[in-house]
């Protein structure tokens, strides 16, 4: 049925509390307030306090009590108000969430979600809008999920909550509003696969998150040009699904990456890097990235726009790569 | 000098309120857009403590900033551009509503991550006191800040090396929708955390702004006469919603307490106070109400007609160019 | 009876003090390595705590956490083969001497980040909760750990939830090179921190194990009975150096500080107050040594023989494979 | 003259604050303790508790109050015990220190150097032994520079002290007591510019902090077998500089990149991707990345010998890369 990508996150997280009566939320004003965004709308009142816990602004602190009590063997979702304030609990993701159950030989491990979203939204300012994917998928021991879609949203939450391993869940604030159809239930979509959203020939764009949309739109616009571009969605981002992404180039011979975060060591140079390797001969020219400009996020909207990548600039960086190819 | 003194005091609430109200207009219309957070029913705060301050002295905030900034001194016309986006605003339009800075004023900023200017403010001090100059630093942030470890780091820092920093905690209740006893376990008490460091800790009522002046004066007298910490808990309310995007009450506190709080009104109370001393008459309050309606409709002029800035300034002030420094 | 619980607990502490004079000579022969942070002199603190407990109630501690782990019953031997990176060790070589974890023993190991392991503790408490069980969670840390702001989340949490978490300070007044007043700002009342968050605090001498294990029995029991946080400061002492790295007594304390604090050990002083009280005698203490003596050597013996992880451990447990689940 | 990398700071720190009484260290155990690993040797004797501050476990409050000295002026040296306890400070550094120059158009900016060791020591475990340059590296406003030789060490933390940006300075433990030749009094080594430090002609490494010299030494080991490396050291990570890389690959044809760090999403995949779109004609065969493996550090020493490159793994990919492009 058709709903939002807000909806289709709450119906997950439903779902797995109701099946899972080890699996809680935890966050700032996730309960009564519902959410900053409104994701987890009704929680409170069906679960109540105990399972969905409001807290003080102490992203530490509750993201590490959210990893002891899964130590302990619960299920924790942590909702970050937005991964900008995951900034502050990035030790406790990275020191004890990733390498517990290394460090402890197998001993201990870490089952916990932690989503909210990354990313720009509109004009919220520097210290409120940024993409930092690249970061977590830098770091062992994490799985990192971006899904664009409703369908892909609810699918792959599941999985996530389902997965014995710290899981960083990315969502967006643009997203949350989008519509799409969403399967029945709950079912799952298996993390580190990829998915081919539109079939092309002349070149590979490989996108995901809020940045899915804006290559579908320019691979709309370039095929009233007359090229086919072929657009593929990493969905999850660690572990990347090379193969999907290798097999998509060897058939193109072209690629191009969009990401909204930081162009420089940004997550696409590792996509980059990736497929080369896997398909450097069947690549007729470099790889191309449209990335985020190399800012910090300016408040003003004619500046911010010209800050994120959208399909006008896509389009432009295709025409000049197959130019420069052929 | 009584009469003018107050007058002034009131103006600047006054000013503070219909930029605020302005604002809010603003942002219906989407000349303002992104988070924007009144401080309409906080006034007294920003302008009793900032009005025992010397020119020379530094004020840094949160994002809910637009009073702070108003109180020590900026040009409205500057604020407002800078809330509209436009080239002519305090930061050129990159910072925005979260992140007014005036360096010459010395307002060192808003700041939007809670709890992350307070260091920033440990630090100012730190210099101060580095130059042995006398200066003082006012660092305001809301209650929901105390729980933060940001906080308590930079609390333990001030009260270790003496920094000339007074704290003042905006206790409004809520932390967007988390009343205050969910925020903080001894939430009746929370001068306790400051004492804690051994920092000289008060509460102060906020809503009266007679009453902050006076106390941050003789606050900033003793800081500047031997440098140290000091907290103040200015007990507060925001008679609106968190952001435009929250309601005016939500369901996380109810009509009627906002009702009763509103009586609480900082402006009304001074404007009584002065009535009832002869301090002012009714014209004198209806001259100030022009006199700042013009100011406003000038700043929303002001933001209206001046340019975005050019795509040139993308890549300007990321870094001090060689060449400057 | 009596004697034989006085006799347990002095066993516990010599069986920690012998296994890290081993450990350390072990260092110096290059059979272990990386940072070795010894407990010596602060044996009292874990072994009194940890008597408290039940076997099901869990315990946490920072980098110097051989006691704690000893204390609670993990096997010499494997604890031994971790500090060696063997195979056969508690984390097969993965973890080493700052990170032992014995979860069937419900030690959750020992944590490098200072301040990081306190919400870790606030955790477990949560799932205590969460589940209506009685344990209760023991969280060890330096006095270093005061100032950072982790603590102070934790802190925050566990009294806002009532978290049956009993935070236990070792105070031995250094961190590293820095001495505790020029650390933490009230550092000569640092229960007040707990107490500004409503948290029930008091000190003991950490010197002594029956006072550690009486107050921390009394304690175990309220917070069993009513789930909610305490905060003990062990008073304390380290002997030997920050790690392996660092003399026994730097500049930063004097020989005769340290030589003074000696006469303190938590081990003579029990010694003393058995013979006192003829609930032992000193061939009790010869058989004693003897038998931790052989203990220890056999560990030494089971970690020297003991193969090293192979290749392909490398990237085994970095993630439970789906089948696990 | 001959000295330590350790002793090039020491002089670097010495000369500036000499120079310019706004300049002052902090951190912890930096004053009565001279440093953790030694770095500050006299400092609190020369200049005081006043410009020479020991601090309490506080990375993200004694990084913030830097950050306000430099808004207000001051030239603030932070000396973090080693860059694992950087995470704790991330925000500072990314939401302050990065970001006000910009968020205040210009009116503030933040002179402050960050410096402390990174990377892995020997067998310091999982928490205390990771290469975080890449995370410092994708945020704007930043500067990043990592030097490998006493002399390159002194020159650019000159540069770094007097250089009006936050510059993050990354070092290392076991460089510290490496010697080589260092110039006299107070030079400086332009930030954003690589260095050649062998010569060849068949293909380029690129290698910086540690693994330089595990760089140079597959260096010779090749040159026995008749293959002649250039070995160039960016030295400053960011800005990069590209030209410099670019114009060796052009001679060579190929291009190898040795990192210490994580290799997913690890700073050579941008170096790759970088040169890649400079000199992809050039290119006679994908750019391999020799890195630290995927894993969280292990502590026993033939597991973490395995983690780290060494020049016997740079030359097997050195001769798998060769024959592969013949
Ligand atoms: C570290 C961090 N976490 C979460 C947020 C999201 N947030 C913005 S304002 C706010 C509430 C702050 O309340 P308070 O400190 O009392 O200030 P007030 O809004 O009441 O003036 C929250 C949770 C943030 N900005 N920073
Ligand atoms: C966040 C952090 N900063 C710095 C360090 C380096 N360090 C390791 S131990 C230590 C001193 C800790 O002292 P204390 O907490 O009193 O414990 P003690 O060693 O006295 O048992 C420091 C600064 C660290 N491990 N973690
Ligand atoms: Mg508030
Ligand atoms: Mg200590």
């Amino acid at each position: 049925m058709m709903m939002s990508y807000r909806e289709a996150l709450n119906q997950a997280m439903r779902e797995e509390m109701r099946r899972n009566e080890r699996v809680f939320l935890i966050g700032e004003d996730v309960g009564y307030y519902q959410g900053a965004f409104k994701v987890s709308k009704g929680f409170v009142e069906e679960f109540g306090p105990e399972r969905v816990l409001d807290t003080p602004i102490t992203e530490a602190g509750f993201t590490g009590l959210a990893i002891g009590a899964a130590m302990a063997g619960l299920h924790p979702i942590v909702e970050l108000m937005t991964f900008n304030f995951g900034i502050l609990a990035m030790d406790q993701i990275v020191n004890n969430a990733a390498k517990i159950r290394y460090m402890s030989g197998g001993q201990i491990s870490v089952p916990i979600v932690i989503r909210g979203p990354g990313s720009a939204a509109h004009q919220l300012g520097a210290q409120h809008s940024q993409s930092l994917e690249a970061w977590f998928c830098h770091v062992p021991g994490l799985k990192v999920i971006a899904p664009a879609t409703p369908h892909d949203a609810k699918g792959l939450l599941i999985s996530a909550i389902r997965d014995p391993n710290p899981v960083i869940f990315i969502e967006a604030q643009l997203l949350y509003g989008i519509k799409g159809e969403v399967g029945e239930g709950a079912y799952t979509i298996p993390i580190g696969k990829a998915e081919v959203k539109r079939q092309g020939t002349d070149l590979t764009i490989v996108a995901y998150s809020k940045m899915l949309q804006v290559a579908l739109d320019a691979a709309d616009a370039l095929a009233r040009e007359g090229i086919e571009a072929e657009v593929v969605d990493p969905r999850t981002l660690k572990p990347l699904d090379v193969e999907t992404i290798a097999a998509s180039v060897q058939k193109t011979g072209h690629l191009l990456i969009v990401e909204e975060g930081w162009g420089f060591a940004g997550l696409g140079a590792q996509i980059a890097h990736s497929v080369s390797r896997a398909a450097f001969d069947y690549l007729d020219g470099p790889v191309v990235r449209v990335t985020g400009e190399n800012v910090p996020m300016p408040y003003t909207r004619p500046l911010e726009d010209l800050a994120i990548p959208d399909s006008a600039r896509v389009i432009k960086a295709v025409n000049r790569m197959l130019n420069r190819a052929s | 000098m009584e009469r003018e003194d107050l007058l002034s005091l009131y103006r600047q609430m006054l000013l503070i309120r219909r930029f605020e109200e302005k604002s809010a207009e603003m942002y219906a219309l989407a000349k303002i857009a992104g988070f924007l957070h009144l401080y309409i029913g906080e006034e007294a705060v920003a302008v009793g403590a900032i009005a025992a301050l010397r020119p020379d002295d530094y004020a840094i905030s949160a994002y809910r900033d637009h009073g702070h900034c108003l109180a020590k001194g900026s040009d409205p016309n500057a604020v407002m551009a800078e809330l509209f986006g436009k080239a002519t605003g305090l930061c050129k339009g990159k910072g925005g509503s979260m992140h007014l800075v005036d360096a010459e004023r010395r307002f060192m900023g808003g700041y939007a991550i809670v709890g992350g200017h307070l260091p920033l403010a440990a630090g100012l001090a730190f210099a101060v006191k580095y130059r042995k100059s006398d200066q003082v630093v006012l660092c305001f942030f809301g209650e929901g800040a105390l729980p933060s470890g940001q906080t308590h780091e930079a609390f333990n820092l001030a009260a270790l090396w003496k920094l000339p920093a007074i704290f003042i905690c905006e206790n409004n209740r809520y932390a967007m929708g988390t009343p205050v006893k969910r925020e903080i376990a001894l939430y009746g008490e929370i001068t306790e955390t400051a004492r804690s460091y051994g920092i000289e800790a008060e509460e102060v009522d906020g809503m009266d702004v007679l009453a902050v002046r006076a106390r941050v004066r003789d606050i900033v007298a003793k800081v500047r006469a031997s440098p140290r910490p000091y907290f103040i808990e200015a007990r507060t309310y925001r008679f609106m919603g968190h952001s435009m995007a929250d309601p005016a009450h939500g369901h996380y506190r109810t009509k009627d307490e906002v009702e009763s709080e509103r009586k609480r009104d900082p402006l009304l109370r001074l404007r009584q106070t002065m009535l009832e001393h002869n301090a002012a008459t009714e014209a004198d309050f209806d001259r100030l109400d022009r006199d700042i309606g013009v100011i406003v409709d000038q700043a929303v002029r002001f933001a209206d007609e001046s340019p975005f800035p050019g795509p040139d300034e993308l890549h300007q002030d990321v870094f001090v160019e060689e060449d400057e420094s």
